[in-house]
């Protein structure tokens, strides 16, 4: 078992043979807009404009961002509470997101669910619910459809280091399992589930255990996003090959408190600051100037965009008290099921 | 038209629309090779293969949490519990999952959910439940309890068809006790009430197998003339009838097999008491199992259960009121 | 005698009783180190160390089933969820090993599971329930809910002391809105209902938050006599103070934050509508929030909690009546 | 973690260091007590004296059993469907358990819970709820209250093959390793849950799994009374010296229906004939009788007791119906809580 828990196989530093200049310029795009609409509702919030809390992902937008960019328009995705930019990859916009944020009728749940809870079936995502981590069996059951039709698709879902300890991790890995589903399990270990620390959540990292339900789980640096990108690319064609699951530890770290009223003081200053000289959009960007790429350029266009999506939300109104009761059942009796992404990653442009 | 009994009526109702729609697939544990602790899907998996006719792993959360993924991306799946009382071990996933998307996101959930519910046979603390108010109590799902063989197809096929999560309560105890003329082919039973019987002095409101409990007490109740209206539906609740009803004969008598307590015998009572206030000539009764764990023994489980003597009774104190 | 927020009060109530008795230990998902997500426990892991504040994994099941074979051998757990929501995850537990037990085999479960509930500042679906009254369809559970800052502390210790599965609703809108005189020391609050105001003219019952949400609105209703009880306790029911308030009135306004169908409140409406049927002289009027999940935009959760003005509007037509 | 999933470190054949000729005696006493009442109360099923269903351990009677004997009377159990043996060595008496099976106010439950549904908490034990593998939580729940209280006493539970799908599983295993907690897990691995085979129910055994949670797992001879009970005091001697949890994957088959309704016609019948071959009693007898020990008088005594029983327990009347809304809830606010059990193994009664 601790063979396969391991790096996948991948030569090291970026995967030329597989990113595109373009590509992982569009990675660090996707990554600054998530820091960036994240940064933008916290001030939101701050000024009592973002109802509820508010949960951010600081310092792990590698995780979504090259997770997401290998997944195909006609793949779907759970996307959970700190996975940001994949919800961008996917081709929601950031005015949607903030729109979302505030409880506005523009926002994807139309003010009726907020902040992180969302997904927009229009581009083939389920919204999470708080519960955690029940999404891993909506995607393993998305995964099951797949196989039952013969579809060449495979479903991805990310789950917290926490969030393992409950049962429906358990049913959804070994379901998963002993069918051999099209299906990609992130596990996101930010070191800590709210306050609580690995060491009392399980004794054995989950990644090991992933041997132990029959299907391969790998580490990868959760704050390279081009890590992240090969290791899913690769989980995808195993999915699509008929080989079943493969779970992928990305090791990243919370950088922010739990939710916006959270100090953190339970962790230890180290090792933030440890985590800090890892910041994983500091990290893409060094490559790209590597490459010549003009980042101080991306990063004004990646701010126009937030700015210009902040005034458009802030337009949007506040949802009609008269509709609150409306939609708790669909009336439509041949619904729209969930559609399909934005190609982003040149591999599926290629293809098309 | 054909005689079936009301188990087979239910197989009857999934197997036409399996044949009818390729997207209705049916799921649980032992459902396949074997047919179903109950039978209910006997030989369906030679008929449909073993991917559209799916033995799972014993675990109920599983089994809702990966229909309800197999729905959002175009599946029917009809899930079955293997009793009733095993969906609290996938409650999680119905009520916060399921129920909760479509306000939540505009996105349908359409899963079906069989229970096979009740008591009446020795099952005990585990096997005997009726959770219907469970879901009752939480948005989003509509729950549906046939009595009789025709609206068990009928309500099999509408439940499949509706977009959204349904609980179809089966009464275990009415499996091959009921019998009765089933159409052929597909048709959809509405999710309203229908009047059983109908009657001048008396309603009686009920559903599932107390409908024929019902029916029994007062068949000839002393020449009175009792209504009975057998729900079908719980969510939604056809108030309409039960107000038209209660106005005609100015009394009523709700029989409910559940735990009293917050049961759908409970809102059918409220809804009265509320909305046919200047109709009542009687307090609103309601028969219903105390609030105990189904025992096992014949002569306790008989003790709370609801009877027809407790019927008759409650309802000849209500006539002479 | 102290001021305490209705919150400072559970934490006092939680505290004594820990030092009162030894057995007494709480578990949690972040209730140790970080004194839980609001601040209940703040401290307790100091006094009274990780053996009896337990910081658990991130599992409901768990929580309550570990606590069920902890007071078995026993201790006496107090679980804490970090929201009453999460509760579907330890349904199970709950209902079928917990809630059942001591009807089986005579084995007594005292385990108390802290329960923080209802809306009011943007939970949203997930973050705003009020699943009560899944339990009071649950044989075997008691259920308890305070409204002022005494009751929080002496329900909690009666809870604790109660040798049954305890449900504790503990409303989250009150924690630190409600402030009142908490008296010293240890004392139990009874499970039965209390007088928040007397009148004559109608009757409110109510519990948790929206006894404040009555008394609010019923303050200075042009000058109408209103009484408002404070159910406090849901299993047992107090029917005996409900109906000798109804006696006393004639009229009755339920009030329950609960989504309406199968709620609290109408189990409330359906006790009255059967046992004082001859003393109402007006419908039974349930407000309640509508069946859908708990919107989060403020309009939108505004739009569907019952409001101060729904209850003076409802009152006043009851009056009227 | 392959390592640790193997036999536990014990010589071949019988243990003579831990256990005496009487003590091998009564481990083949309480196996056709088993057998015998279980046969007893099929009869009396066929007869309509049993209400409800039935279920039966043939065939399996070594796991139970063996386990049991190893357990010490202060230590605490939730005893699974199959497992009647156990009941009956920590002191239930053949009387009382065939009045529960027909419904009797003699019975353990009064009446109150069918069948199998049942545990004597005079001696220690909890019934097990139908819904599994729920008891594996309230074991550990049992072991957590006795190490937060430096008790020297442990818990256990068996759970069979099919009921590791389900996230309580998961749940108590985690939370048994994270804390390190002194419990004792039995798979009581039967080939089948219900119709369903192994390869149905998981990819990867359960008992590779414990190393994935931190603790051994160790396969054993299900139907070897001895190799269960010295498995089983080892774990004990380990959970007793702070070392946590172990797992023990009683390797046995379901020799008869799920339950008295099914023909099992889904197993194979060479399955079946194969392991008739290694039935657990009669291997017991074979080891006695080369010790000298006359077993024809030991079973003439069991039938004669189960004989006894049979008429004590249809003298049981049926319960009252005026009582049956009695004991929801308890009304003693200091209840008793579970007892001691019988000490059977003869190491116990050394020690006291
Ligand atoms: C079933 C459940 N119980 C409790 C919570 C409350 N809660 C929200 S987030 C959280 C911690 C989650 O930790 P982890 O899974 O590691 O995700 P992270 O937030 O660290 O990304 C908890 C306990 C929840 N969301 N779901
Ligand atoms: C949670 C749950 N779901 C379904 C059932 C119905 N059921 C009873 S026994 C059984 C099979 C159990 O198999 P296994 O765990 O291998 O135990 P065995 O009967 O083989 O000893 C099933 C599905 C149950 N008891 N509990
Ligand atoms: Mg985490
Ligand atoms: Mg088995």
């Amino acid at each position: 078992m601790a063979t396969e828990t391991a790096r996948p196989p991948v030569a090291e530093g970026p995967d030329a043979q597989h990113l595109t200049r373009d590509d992982r310029v569009e990675l660090l795009r996707y990554m600054l807009l998530m820091r960036g609409i994240e940064e933008r509702a916290m001030n939101l919030y701050r000024q009592g404009k973002v109802p509820g809390s508010f949960y951010d992902g600081y310092g792990q937008e590698a995780v979504s961002a090259g997770a997401c960019f290998a997944m195909a328009p006609e793949d779907r995705l759970c996307i959970l509470h700190r996975d940001l930019a994949a919800h961008l990859i996917r081709g929601v916009t950031p005015t949607r997101i903030l729109a979302q944020y505030m409880g506005r009728e523009g926002g994807i749940t139309r003010g009726r669910d907020g902040n992180v809870h969302f997904g927009d079936k229009e581009v083939g995502c389920v919204g999470m619910v708080s519960m955690l981590p029940d999404m891993m069996l909506v995607a393993t059951g998305m995964a099951m459809a797949f196989k039952a039709q013969g579809q060449q698709r495979c479903a991805l879902t990310w789950f917290g280091d926490g969030s393992t300890s409950r049962g429906d991790w358990h049913e959804a890995m070994n379901w998963a399992g002993v069918q051999r589903l099209p299906v990609i399990f992130i596990l996101e270990n930010n070191q800590y589930a709210y306050s609580t620390p690995l060491s009392q959540q399980f004794a054995v990292n989950p990644v090991e255990r992933a041997a132990a339900y029959g299907f391969p789980g790998f580490a990868v640096d959760g704050n390279d996003a081009e890590a992240m990108f090969e290791a899913v690319r690769q989980a995808r064609e195993r999915a699509l090959a008929g080989d079943g699951p493969t779970m992928i530890e990305a090791v990243t770290m919370r950088m922010h408190g739990h939710a916006a009223h959270d100090d953190m003081k339970y962790v230890p200053k180290e090792q933030v600051e440890e985590w800090r000289q890892k910041d994983p959009i500091e990290r893409q960007e060094r490559r790209l100037v590597e490459l010549g790429v003009d980042v101080d350029a991306l990063r004004a266009e990646v701010k126009a965009a937030i700015d210009a999506a902040t005034e458009e939300a802030l337009q949007s109104p506040m949802p009609d008290p008269a509709t609150a009761t409306e939609g708790v059942f669909c009336t439509d009796p041949e619904p729209d099921i969930l559609g399909d992404g934005v190609p982003r990653w040149s591999g599926f442009l290629k293809g098309a | 038209m054909a005689t079936m009994t009301y188990l087979q009526a239910i197989s009857d109702g999934l197997r036409q629309e399996m044949r009818a729609d390729q997207r209705v697939m049916v799921m649980g544990e032992d459902i396949g090779v074997f047919g179903g602790a109950f039978k209910v899907t006997d030989g369906f998996i030679a008929e449909f293969g073993p991917d559209r006719v799916m033995d799972t792993p014993l675990a109920e959360s599983g089994i809702v949490g990966t229909a309800i993924g197999a729905a959002v991306v175009g599946l029917r799946p009809v899930c079955e519990m293997q009793f009733s009382d095993f969906i609290a071990c996938g409650f999680d996933q119905l009520v916060n999952v399921a129920g909760k998307m479509h306000y939540r996101q505009g996105l349908a959930v359409p899963i079906t959910v069989r229970l096979p519910s009740g008591g009446g046979f020795s099952g005990g603390p585990f096997h005997s439940q009726n959770p219907e108010a469970w879901f009752m109590q939480s948005p989003g799902i509509k729950v549906v309890a046939p009595s009789t063989a025709e609206d068990a197809k009928g309500l099999m096929i509408s439940a499949i068809r509706d977009p959204n999560p349904v609980c179809y309560m089966e009464h275990k105890h009415l499996y091959r006790r009921i019998k009765g003329e089933v159409p052929d082919g597909i048709y959809e039973t509405p999710f309203t009430a229908r009047v059983a019987r109908e009657g001048t002095e008396l309603t009686i409101v009920t559903y599932g197998a107390m409908v024929h409990t019902a029916l029994e007490a007062t068949e000839d109740l002393d020449g009175a003339s009792v209504e009975v209206l057998d729900l079908r539906s719980l969510v939604p609740l056809d108030t309409e009838a039960i107000l038209a009803s209660v106005r005609k004969t100015s009394k009523v008598l709700i029989v409910d097999e559940a735990n009293r307590t917050c049961a759908a015998g409970a809102e059918v009572a409220a809804v009265i008491a509320e909305h046919a206030f200047e109709d009542l000539d009687g307090p609103v009764t309601r028969i219903a199992t105390p609030d105990v764990p189904i025992p096992f023994s014949p002569p306790l489980e008989q003790a709370v259960l609801p009877s027809v003597d407790r019927v008759k009774e409650a309802a000849r104190e209500l006539l002479a009121y």
